[in-house]
């Protein structure tokens, strides 16, 4: 057993990024290793986007990322600066910024970049998907 | 040993000359998304040198078409041997 | 259909495909805007240059996540009345299949013979 | 004076192509032509995110969109399904698809791909900004 | 005659290729954003041939300090020179 | 001070840069977080690579619709102590310059030598 985490920088839809990670996370976990949390930067933010609404026979990743979270308890971290450039706000963050509504909810949550340093050096394996 | 990963096409982007220009003597390399295209037919000349180490995702060999086309030097593996790829290598490195 | 000498060529539109399947969404996004100018009665022309010409692979599949993919929609462009399919001839070549092989009827194109396809058609549109 | 047309297909921030695409476009009306539209396509289609939140030292493109709109009645047309799968969804589209909150408004509309072929056909020239 | 625009830096991108063979012989460059990396030292060699039909866009050359650099036989417009250039053509075909 | 050897580069995080300014994000979101870990107080090791490079050239500016770009960025890099600046040497070589023409103190990184960057570091992150 040995702790993994991924980074994913690719939106969905536009690249395969998603997609190759949301399919290694789930082989991470079936393999019986523990997957200590996916890390969301650059445009893989989108990856959080609650209100994409992807045609019905396409793989919904926002879904998809959630039953990962659901079922393996893995922490999605999203980066808070990439994704507030980007349109991706949190209730807190939306109130903070003056807008209505919000982008973003659980179980992604908006972090900071230390988050990922943090998790780059303390699992055992970092896997990164870019676009 | 380090296992690094490649997604991009060398028929259009220069990536795969990082890649290779990063890779010790006994590190490995597996081709995935775009980047199984570097398995077939002459683009599969640009990773001369590294019979043995070169690895291509089967899933997206299989999706694309390009299994058929994949060379014969080429390890195959499903997401399963990615996992084990990454287990059996100190640390990965991802260009893209 | 297209000859080897541009005649034939002239068009509407000239759509660039130069991607391939699953790896991105400019495939898709490049054969949407091509099956909608056809829709609305427009000729259209399509260019597989460089990636784009493993769009035309036989025998692809859906990705493991049940994603489509887009030779499905490759096959719907005879109803739609787009028949000038043209493919970069040096890309098959890497690519080591013959035009012949491809999943549909395509015309090789010479490098030399690529320039005046722009020309020839009102708008050119490149994914 | 002749007609103009733009196809952006470069999200904001993560690439150069909104920031080249405005100044051209901006040019362009300075020169005195007339500019039928932009349509925003692929990824471009986040440049209509009403909820970035840019760092205030750095140009808010959204809101530079809305100025072109406002000081020369350009119209922003977005293409509505490479919105939908990236999670930008205006009022009607948030209540059709069963989301709350929307993340498209004003002066950016939600349009159809044959917009983009009739202004290409239609215009003297179509300049296409990618990422 | 065409204009073709090119934003990616022929370092990485191969799409260079792509847009010099799609030139007619009287169509004109323009290199805008990343690339104008190809107006600088070695890589304005993939452009040998456009003397006179090679144009970069001069923003781009100067926020990125490689104005200094740039190639002599290379034609620098400001944004107002790329709307002219568009003006000129008889339509643009973008490279990215 | 890095050496040519090689030795003198072990640490926590070598962190890839292969983005120029302006063009993409990459280069400005690969050194937020190489700045994050030094203020965690991780050693850091950055490498300029291919368009990479092109991070260093002097006398950058902001863009003209305003983007600073990230020459200010670079500038805090000591205050970071972040002070490993690798450069590869074949890119430099393109670009025409030097290493001492860069616009911060960084070393050059010959092909041979690359390669062992990645195993003397825990952990390597490509932007």
């Amino acid at each position: 057993m040995m702790r993994y985490a991924i980074l994913l920088m690719g939106a969905p839809y536009s690249s395969q990024a998603a997609h190759s990670a949301l399919r290694f996370a789930r082989a991470v976990a079936a393999r019986g290793h523990r997957l200590e949390g996916v890390f969301f930067y650059h445009d893989g933010v989108h990856n959080a986007a609650r209100l994409a609404a992807p045609p019905q026979d396409e793989p919904h990743l926002v879904d998809g990322w959630a039953a990962l979270a659901a079922d393996h308890g893995v922490p999605l971290q999203v980066c808070i600066a990439a994704a507030l450039r980007r349109g991706l706000l949190d209730e807190r963050e939306a109130a903070r910024h003056g807008k209505q509504g919000h982008s973003v909810e659980p179980p992604f949550e908006l972090t900071g970049l230390g988050q990922l340093v943090d998790l780059g050096l303390r699992c055992d394996r970092l896997v990164t998907f870019g676009p | 040993m380090l296992l690094h990963i490649l997604n991009r096409s060398p028929a259009t982007s220069e990536v795969f000359r990082q890649a290779l220009a990063a890779m010790g003597p006994d590190d490995r390399l597996l081709l995935i998304e775009d980047g199984v295209q570097g398995a077939v037919g002459a683009l599969f000349g640009r990773f001369s040198g590294l019979e043995g180490r070169l690895y291509a995702q089967e899933e997206d060999l299989v999706a694309r078409g390009l299994a058929p086309l994949c060379a014969p030097s080429v390890v195959r593996v499903d997401v399963e041997g990615f996992v084990t790829l990454t287990e059996e290598a100190q640390k990965t490195v991802s260009w893209f | 259909m297209a000859n080897a000498k541009g005649q034939g060529f002239e068009g509407d539109l000239l759509v660039v495909l130069r991607h391939g399947p699953h790896g991105t969404s400019w495939l898709r996004e490049g054969l949407d805007a091509a099956l909608v100018a056809a829709a609305f009665g427009r000729r259209v022309t399509l260019l597989f240059m460089g990636e784009g010409v493993t769009a035309l692979v036989p025998g692809q599949k859906s990705g493991p996540l049940g994603q489509k993919g887009t030779s499905p929609t490759l096959e719907m462009l005879e109803m739609y009345d787009i028949d000038t399919l043209l493919v970069e001839a040096e890309a098959l070549a890497w690519l080591g299949l013959r035009a012949e092989e491809l999943m549909l009827s395509a015309t090789a194109v010479e490098a030399t013979e690529l320039s005046m396809l722009a020309s020839t058609h009102s708008l050119v549109l490149t994914f």
